[in-house]
């Protein structure tokens, strides 16, 4: 079953084309990596998805309904899609557990008591409980990346679009975050993720998509595309990339 | 450049010849603090007394007996200023947010408003406040209101509060846009509504940036209450005025300023030590 | 009585303003109620012919804006040396003259010394010369002195007088009474060096009780004043308060 | 979240049905915002002359014939604001900056200094500008300077701009203590100075970010310039009371609205437009 | 020859030790990696070595000088000693290359021309040549973090502090950092590299330090602390890493 649709997607920032028209379909509880290079167009895409950004042509369909056209509420959209940002963007003038539990009352009306066990049982499965009542910018590079992947997750949504999540994290909390990813996966969770690392990709996507330019170029499951890509560019790409020295 | 901290010499620690070095360096410069700022006052008490004019000048400004004889009139017309700053600051800061968020709106279906917030800023800053406060006070009451519907205290706060929110939602714009964009993103992306949005994550980081310019508004709105006195009520500016013109001698102005010392500087302090405790909290 | 019955803001009792500070000769003390000094003493006399005694009367103290301002207005009549001006009539309504005021010239004593007795027009233009704003005198200043540098206009006399102390303005015009008064008690580094001669015409300031447009008022008070003038009352007033003008030299400034 | 682009309708390409419709909902709201305008304009003309003062009102305020005749006068007097502003304005943004940059001093060497620059703001924010004026204007000069030095242009010009540079000081504050530690540090980590960290970090981020808290100062100064008028020089608004005392009307002071109008206006949606365009370039 | 010498180095944030008293030697040209979990403290130590935080105790020699004491010019410390930070930190109200020329001219003195000469060949050497007119809030993070790097290397520093150069890049620019990383080395540039990419650590370090929580458990050559560590605790932070899932 489908869950989220994407149909001929483009967006242009002034004479820069970013993503070229491009179609991607995403069934129920799968998970899709996408990988390509630095300025390829993938965070651009995710916020295109979740609404950040005005699309110039193109539809987005979940659940078959078009999320796109003009006028519809973007929030009801973003109720149901979670993500996380490369640059994580946590709310300096709130501690951690506040960045956490905010939007569980306030959106999900949540009880506070109930936001906060949830927020603590989250900061504990990342081992930040001792940094609750801390404020951002008082975090390491790695801790913010950690409180960031929580807060989305607080929101329990039925989509996430996940940015380079594990980039300021240790391979040890990365092991984390996979296994998170994974229990997500096994709740019935839909998940678009971009990432640099192969290794990643290859353990946990169902699929891996391949970003070139601001075109989808290839999208099969990791076997296939990490040893007999279809097409050339890809090859280059990974061969490049897993064997870079 | 990190600040260094006084944190070790509070808890009374035995100092390490680092510490011991820093708060030798802190104390010897509060004592040149000390020492530069009497010279100076010195210099002042010294130098201006020998001037040809000084003892006309310190007559007119400064009569100690006259100020006695002054005071209690004067602190009993202050009273009219803090009852009127009382009701007008909350008004002109709810106000100044109204039109600040009119402003910032960006959905083209809510674009009247957008237009209205900026007729209404470039209007009540470019025209004076004094033909504002001549205008809404004896102009509305003059279209035929009776009391107490005429009052000038009503109709003068409301002048000084459409004057004031004029410029104190420019500096609230100031204030939400700097916010960095990725801010929004990030909160619209946990499903906030745009007035969500602006009420929990903007507005609480604006305040703290634009703390003292928002009270600069508050320092000068308390003593432009005054204008009100151009329509009736005598409060302490007015007053002194009075005692001015009746003794030809500018000391009630001293005994004025002395009154309004006695609130701002309180005020102002305050409020730094609640940007400073907030800023801790946040950045260490 | 019986003219002003029903004419007033309330009944029985006749409300009259002045200026917040009332100014000695015309106020002593800033103290109307007690009747003394010029227009406090004409105010309630005045009254006593419109059947308000001195018990009945009450005060109130007025900007000059607000006895301008068009909405309903706090006191019966307003007196404050107001000049009848043609100009202000469409907003506002006089009563005939209570007093014609001779000016008078005020210097610093400094400018006294150096201008000695040369009082030509020249010398006298040459001056810088200060105002209260709004006043007459201000208007005489630029209409009839015509002075060659610019003329600095203050909030009021006290103002002014500080501005000469401040060797900021070197001259002012004033009535004579107030010139009397300033340089007696207020300013005694002040120096009258002459009063202007009449020219009858508008510049000449003549002091009326300033009315809401309209008021029924009006034509009882001119009645009572007209009184007061043919029986003397306004003369012997004069006498008491304001001091005499005798011994001040004329100054001509041609035409 | 985005706003639509107009770019499209610009470059005058085929639109897609989405940017279409997207054309449609803008000027769907602004004929709404022309009419709505309208609608509110034709209410105040229709209902306001039916009070029963308003004759009165019209005739104290708005008298067509004595604003013709008043207007040249007011003009010529409104020269005179223009001047003062054009030097109070330049040594108000200069002075505001020191006072500022004393206030941020984070070294204990320099204490003294950020000691004065907080007693500076708020001695003269707290002092009412009037006394500021009198005692600046009357006082020095009355101490014995003799002409040229005892101008009133010049200690009037001195005094306002003491007490403007007090409160801008403070929206200069504000502004650099918004701009993230991390950019100093990123700064410092170059090797520059504390000085260039300022100059070509803070500062030039700080102002387009209280660029209209900037443009609130300009706004309330060229009209602050009528302060002058207490001691002695005849600005458009001491022009205008001249009038209205002359007539017993205030419609000068609309004139003098008028003219404040013609430079207000334009001045703040140029810094606007500069400000837009600033941002464009950096965020897209 | 050592460069640069940590003595005992001692760093708070209230009751929170980030640096237990820390001491490292590296030699001219030497490259350390820093590794350790996320929290433990390598940006920190970083910052402190660049008189960006006031440090509680201990000594910082460069050339056998203290440039710790109290007083000690800070300027002319960090015009010898380069930083990349972690969070990039890039200049908002300049183009990519004003980002990296105003050092240069300013506090080199280098010429205008020259200055942007050596941008744009760094610039193209990244792949960003024709970013050079953009504003940095309108780059990807990838292309970001090669900004940040490229205005470090403009300056042509003795020393360089780098905190995780590579986290936003993909594997392919990984490569291409690691290139440029050899080539200073080459050039007698002395590197402190704090990263959580052990490969990459393995490949291009002299030394690997391994903090954990605030101290330094262990330094030693690459091949020993990858295959026989002296430490129990390095040993199964290492294992934990290599093989997370
Ligand atoms: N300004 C600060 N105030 C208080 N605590 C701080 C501050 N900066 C950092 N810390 C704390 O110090 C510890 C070390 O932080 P640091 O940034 O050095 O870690 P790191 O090793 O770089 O981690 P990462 O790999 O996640 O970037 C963390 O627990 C962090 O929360
Ligand atoms: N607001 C913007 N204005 C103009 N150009 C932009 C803007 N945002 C992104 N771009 C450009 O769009 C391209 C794609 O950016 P995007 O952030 O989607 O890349 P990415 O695939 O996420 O790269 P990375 O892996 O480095 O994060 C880049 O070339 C970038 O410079
Ligand atoms: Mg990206
Ligand atoms: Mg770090």
């Amino acid at each position: 079953m489908t869950k989220l649709s994407i149909r001929n997607l483009r967006k242009s920032f002034g004479a820069l084309e970013v993503c070229k028209g491009i179609s991607l379909d995403l069934a129920k509880s799968e998970l899709i990596c996408l990988i390509g290079g630095s300025g390829s167009g993938k965070s651009t895409l995710l916020r295109c998805l979740n609404l950040l950004e005005h699309i110039d042509d193109g539809e987005i369909l979940l659940d078959g309904e078009d999320i796109s056209v003009p006028g519809y509420d973007p929030e009801r959209v973003r109720r149901r899609i979670g993500m996380v940002f490369q640059s994580y963007n946590l709310f300096p003038h709130m501690s951690v557990l506040k960045n956490l539990t905010l939007a569980q009352t306030r959106i999900r009306k949540t009880p506070p008591a109930e936001a906060k066990d949830l927020a603590m049982e989250l900061l504990l499965r990342f081992g930040l409980a001792d940094k609750a009542e801390t404020y951002p910018d008082k975090l390491s590079g790695g801790q913010q990346q950690r409180v960031a992947i929580a807060r989305a997750l607080a929101m329990e949504p039925e989509i996430l679009l996940l940015d380079e999540i594990t980039s300021a994290l240790d391979p040890e909390l990365v092991g984390e975050v996979l296994r998170v990813v994974r229990d997500l996966k096994a709740q019935g969770i839909t998940m678009l993720l971009a990432t640099h690392e192969m290794g990643f990709a290859r353990s946990v996507a169902d699929r891996v998509a391949f970003l070139s330019g601001g075109s989808l170029l290839e999208v099969a499951p990791p076997e296939k595309i990490f040893t007999q890509p279809d097409h050339e560019q890809t090859r280059q790409f990974l061969k490049r990339v897993l064997d870079p020295i | 450049m990190a600040s260094l901290p006084l944190r070790h010499e509070r808890e009374g620690v035995t100092l390490s010849p680092r510490a011991a070095y820093e708060a030798a360096l802190r104390r010897k410069s509060i004592r040149l603090a000390v020492v530069s700022s009497l010279a100076f006052a010195a210099a002042v008490v010294i130098f201006v007394p020998m001037a040809p004019g000084w003892e006309a000048v310190r007559t007119a400004f400064f009569n100690w007996d006259l100020l006695v004889e002054t005071f209690p009139k004067l602190l009993q017309a202050f009273l009219i200023d803090l009852m009127l700053f009382a009701w007008c600051a909350p008004a002109i800061l709810v106000l100044a947010l109204v039109i600040a968020l009119m402003r910032n709106i960006s959905s083209p279906t809510l674009f009247p408003l957008k237009v209205f917030a900026i007729f209404y800023t470039d209007l009540f800053r470019s025209v004076p406040i004094i033909l504002t406060v001549y205008i809404v006070g004896f102009g509305i009451p003059g279209l035929g209101l009776q009391a107490p519907w005429n009052s000038p205290y009503l109709w003068g706060s409301v002048a000084l509060t459409l004057t004031y929110s004029a410029y104190l939602a420019e500096v609230y714009r100031s204030g939400i846009e700097s916010i960095h964009k990725s801010q929004t993103s990030a909160a619209l992306s946990l499903g906030f509504s745009q007035g969500d949005v602006m009420r929990f994550i903007i507005l609480p980081q604006m305040v703290s940036r634009i703390m003292p310019a928002i009270m600069n508004f508050m320092v000068s709105l308390q003593k432009d209450v005054a204008l009100l006195s151009f329509i009736g009520p005598i409060e302490v500016l007015r007053q002194a005025n009075v005692f001015k013109a009746l003794y030809a001698n500018f000391t009630p102005y001293v005994g004025a300023a002395i009154l309004f010392l006695c609130i701002t500087i309180p005020a102002t302090r305050f409020s730094d030590y609640l940007i400073a405790r907030e800023r801790a909290r946040r950045t260490g | 009585a019986g003219c002003a019955d029903g004419k007033t803001m309330t009944s029985g009792v006749l409300t009259i303003a002045t200026g917040n500070p009332a100014y000695s000769p015309w106020v002593m003390n800033d103290a109307p109620e007690s009747g003394e000094g010029y227009e406090a003493a004409v105010a309630l006399e005045l009254a006593r012919r419109l059947g308000f005694e001195k018990s009945a009367v009450a005060w109130v103290r007025t900007s000059f804006d607000e006895a301008i301002q068009p909405g309903p207005k706090n006191f019966d009549f307003n007196l404050q040396q107001f000049s009848i001006r043609p100009e202000r009539a469409q907003a506002i309504d006089f009563s005939d003259p209570y007093y014609l005021a001779g000016k008078a010239l005020v210097v610093r004593k400094d400018v006294a010394e150096r201008l000695g007795s040369d009082l030509s027009a020249e010398k006298i233009r040459d001056l810088q010369f200060g105002g209260a704003s709004g006043q007459t005198s201000a208007i005489f200043i630029s209409k009839v002195i015509k002075p060659t540098k610019d003329v600095l206009l203050y909030e009021d006399l006290s103002d002014v007088q500080a501005a000469m102390m401040a060797n900021q303005a070197e001259a002012t015009v004033v009535d004579v009474p107030t010139s009397l008064f300033l340089t007696a008690v207020r300013y005694p580094d002040g120096r009258i060096v002459g009063q202007f001669a009449k020219s009858n015409d508008e510049t000449d300031d003549k002091f009326g009780l300033l009315f809401a447009k309209g008021s029924p008022l009006k034509d009882c008070a001119n009645k009572a004043l007209a009184d007061m003038k043919a029986d003397g009352t306004l003369a012997n007033l004069e006498a008491t308060w304001l001091n005499k003008k005798a011994g001040i030299p004329v100054i001509d400034l041609g035409k």
